[in-house]
């Protein structure tokens, strides 16, 4: 059952990190691509009583395909519960009942804040990102916030042009300061080279795992700030062969994952 | 009474410029026909809400029509980022928008905010954020923070809203204006009902007694609207749950056409200027891409349950 | 992870004594069966809540399991006035419960902002009345004035509520406990929502598939829900839409009853203590008053139009 | 058409001075019993485009019998909307839609406020009433209020024992003092020998009409405050053979309207 298999994409990878941190049981807030992916992996392996939801106002759909938006078609049939943004943003997430939300954005700092708002000055925008939508919202009210970005010193900074989602904001106290719960907010950064897990104390990410083709020098090098390494720090486990079916046979047969590779997630 | 009457009809007489426009939809329902022939008739200075606002708002803002707009988002999503937009912030074409940034929480409760005649309403969301540092039209207006006279505790209230006019699309509706919706919902309710009037777009007209067989499913009700107006495919390339899917193949070609000015000028030339009508667009759509990719998009049957509401 | 179990499990297992509940219903779909268990498992020391509080209510008081009552009107309509409830405010019979006192304005809207994680809501009732005047178990948490930040109109800010418990019954759920109703809502939804966790008394379980049918209906998710009893004619004497219709004889007997205390112990011997379950209740009441009596509440079948929700 | 008749009862006579004050397009938000005759009375007569809405969430109902409660299920089947108490006390009420609403009380003095509370002291009460309802929120946010109330030294007061619903609190002025639209609040006392209107400065009810079997003398001496009589008093006109078709052929062909004789109403 726990045989690893070498013929995976980087992606796979990636989706399996966030399954591997979803507990059974976890309500979980998501977007479309990794996020699902991963929610679903976990449901098929060792979290079967994980329950996602999407912020347009879906609870438990259950999709013949994979969704392209959280507005998408195939979310309506089959739904436990179908309401508004009301419905999922005010009574489930702010009311708080939803531990995991994940997170990605054109820019992530070491504390975890993610910027998807605008590159540059806000009045003079280099480039225009969308905007917040959901994730201000479920970057402060989920229990634990998981971020996918791509491993690069243009997308990791050591300090975001424009925080849209708070993580720690500043580091230790910030989230306190703005009456937000301490013990809350980022858990781990999942990048195409490895994973980032954010220091209890210190708030700041730290590298945990270097992905199998990575290493922990490339790693660094790619890491615009003075990124701390675990005293553990290991390899990071390949997708087993459960995981790997459950992504191939159930949630993804068209391989609709691969766009990722086109993204640079390689 | 009936307030049955054409998308021109109803554009001309209800939507006027400066006008502040809720837009409901979330792929879901987008009441794409409303948006044509507001861009059609040349309407401008539109400020215009919704959350998560996608390849509609884009191309509103791209031909000009907004000043502005209260954002949470905008994206085509799968298809790409929403080129008008950027244009616009980023080089001020055609021209700059002002933009007030909220999140799909915060918005959603002012909209709820204005349709329960609240004030203001407290949210979680937003704080520890630079969406509280940056400020537009709304000025000190856009948030308030207070100390919560129950428990001293930092509390963010943000204002409610009210548009001039809602416009959404619905899958039913009665001439007088009964709008009933299934499926995903976004902010359509509490948007539409924030409105001092309403646009009903739909897929049918149906009978008072229709709507009284499943009246739960109702979202506004009739003294709300004042327009209603039969617009089949009306949402397209967006999609209406029981009616047809999200046609994947216009969005994209949306989104390419867009990646230039020209691009977007000819797309609206061909798709909204060049047709007169939602008939003369579906025509239009069939001779252009054949019958059978039109026929694609046509939901299947997979009937629910009715309920009995009898005593 | 099936969460169906018997009334009385329920019960003992979820409503401790003390506890703050939300008592679902609105004359519609009224949780009776729930009520006569937690006078028969003599649960006390009770804080209760609900807008329009009627029969169900003034039972639970007139059996003392009341200590607390977050109200807005207690009444029994039609039958006549909630004799219990006067017995104890008037004379202390069986006990005083304390009273907090708001409308069918404020109330829903205290829920609502439970429900949706808000720490209280501005309201535009009360004001100029003596409801402002007087306060209860909530003290200065009752409510509090404010200026408003954005414009300094005194605004009236009530807090949010979070019963420990939810009851509720409704049309259908799943073993889960997903739940859907259709008909007259209340300020069960928000109610049911706004607690930590929610007993869902339903007419019928059925089948996940059949909830996945018309997920619009659902008003309460399974993750909110910790038991799922399936209890048919348990709104009896109130009504569900599509299976029964209130019984007004048996309305009226229990306000004849209540009249007098003894009446009242009377009537509790009979009906609560003196059946042990639901299917109890109903075998006593067919033989009491006839299958044909019975039968007469049974609801007309009148079914409106599925939908579909495919694409 | 307006050929009146004169075998009525008291109560179809009320219903028919509610509905008067209904205009054509009225939403009105109504209860049981008389606010629902005088409605429907107005929509089958001069207000066919009058629209009603119960608290518990329904409107436009089309009851095959008359409700016995604003929960009744004869309101479900047919309404053209039924959501929460939220949509229609706070989306309808709150959000300023509604521009009549009917209401009674145990109490009612010249000011127009009621009591629905407690006779006697709040703490120690002679006759603890059912509280507010939807009548609070009712008589501070629709447009115009009727109240329907027995005529006695009773039920009419010079000031309340408490004010569960606010008239004119004080007299003139004491609304805006509170924030309420001063152009808003009661129209009449419509009672079962005459009808009262609130005098638009001094905000005093003063005798408008005398029902037929009444008469300006009785009125006066079961009432406990110094009423002011208009100078144009008269006579209420009695019911129109078109009214009384309406409540007897269409609305009330049960009678149950006769249950307002037992209570007093004669």
């Amino acid at each position: 059952m726990n045989a690893t298999e070498t013929d995976y994409i980087k992606p796979e990878l990636m989706a399996c990190c966030g399954a591997r941190e979803i507990r059974d049981g976890d309500l979980v807030i998501v977007g479309t691509g990794f996020p699902t992916v991963a929610a679903n992996i976990a449901r098929y392996t060792h979290a079967p009583n994980a329950r996602m939801m999407q912020e347009s106002g879906v609870y438990d759909a259950q999709p013949r395909r994979p969704a392209l938006s959280v507005g998408d078609p195939c979310l309506n049939p089959g739904a436990a519960f179908i309401g508004s943004l009301i419905d999922v943003m005010g009574m489930f997430l702010q009311g708080c009942k939803v531990d995991v939300g994940f997170l990605s954005g054109s820019q992530v700092d070491k504390y975890g804040n993610i910027n998807t708002t605008v590159i540059g000055d806000y009045e003079r925008p280099k480039s225009r990102l969308p905007g917040s939508g959901g994730a201000n919202p479920i970057g402060l009210l989920a229990r634990r916030v998981l971020i996918i970005a791509l491993h690069d010193k243009r997308r990791l900074a050591e300090k975001v042009d424009f925080i849209t989602t708070p993580g720690y904001i500043d580091g230790p106290g910030s989230r306190a300061k703005w009456g937000l719960p301490e013990d809350q907010g980022p858990e781990v950064i999942i990048t195409n080279k490895g994973v980032l897990r954010f220091d209890k104390e210190s708030k700041e990410a730290y590298l945990e795992s270097y992905h199998p083709d990575s290493s922990i020098e490339e790693i660094l090098e790619n890491t615009p700030w003075d990124l701390k390494v675990a005293e553990d720090v290991h390899e990071t486990p390949q997708p087993t062969a459960e995981e790997l079916r459950a992504i191939r046979e159930i949630i993804d047969p068209m391989r609709m994952i691969t766009i990722y590779l086109k993204r640079g997630y390689v | 009474m009936s307030k049955v009457m054409t998308m021109r009809e109803a554009i001309a007489e209800h939507v006027h410029d400066g006008d502040f426009l809720f837009i409901g939809g979330y792929v879901c329902r987008t009441p794409f026909a409303a948006i044509h022939e507001i861009i059609r008739q040349g309407k401008k200075d539109l400020t215009v809400t919704r959350s998560n606002a996608a390849d509609d708002f884009d191309m509103l803002i791209g031909a000009g029509a907004v000043k502005r707009f209260i954002a949470t988002f905008l994206s085509l999503g799968v298809y790409g980022l929403g080129r008008c937009f950027r244009r616009s912030l980023e080089k001020g074409v055609p021209h700059k928008i002002e933009i007030e940034e909220y999140t799909n929480l915060s918005l959603p409760m002012m909209l709820m905010a204005g349709a329960l005649g609240m004030p203001f309403i407290p949210v979680k969301d937003m704080v520890g954020s630079d969406l509280l540092q940056v400020k537009s039209f709304l000025g000190e207006g856009k948030y308030k923070v207070i100390e919560s006279p129950f428990d001293g505790t930092p509390t963010l209230l943000v204002p409610a809203l009210n548009p001039d006019v809602a416009i959404i699309h619905v899958q039913q509706a009665d001439e007088n204006g009964n709008a009933q919706v299934w499926g995903i919902e976004g902010d359509c309710k509490w948007g539409a009902n924030a409105a001092r009037k309403v646009i009903v777009s739909c897929e049918r007209i149906v009978s008072r007694e229709v709507i009284g067989k499943d009246p739960s499913r109702t979202i506004v009700p009739d003294f709300q609207v004042a327009a209603v107006v039969e617009e089949p495919f009306g949402a397209h390339p967006g999609y209406t749950p029981g009616f047809y899917d999200v046609d994947f193949m216009f969005g994209s070609l949306y989104q390419q056409a867009s990646n230039s000015e020209e691009g977007f000028r000819a797309f609206l030339d061909e798709w909204v200027f060049g047709v007169e009508d939602r008939n003369a667009y579906i025509q239009h759509y069939i001779e252009r891409f054949g019958y059978a990719q039109f026929r694609g998009l046509m939901a299947e049957f997979d009937y629910g349950y009715p309920v009995s509401y009898a005593y």
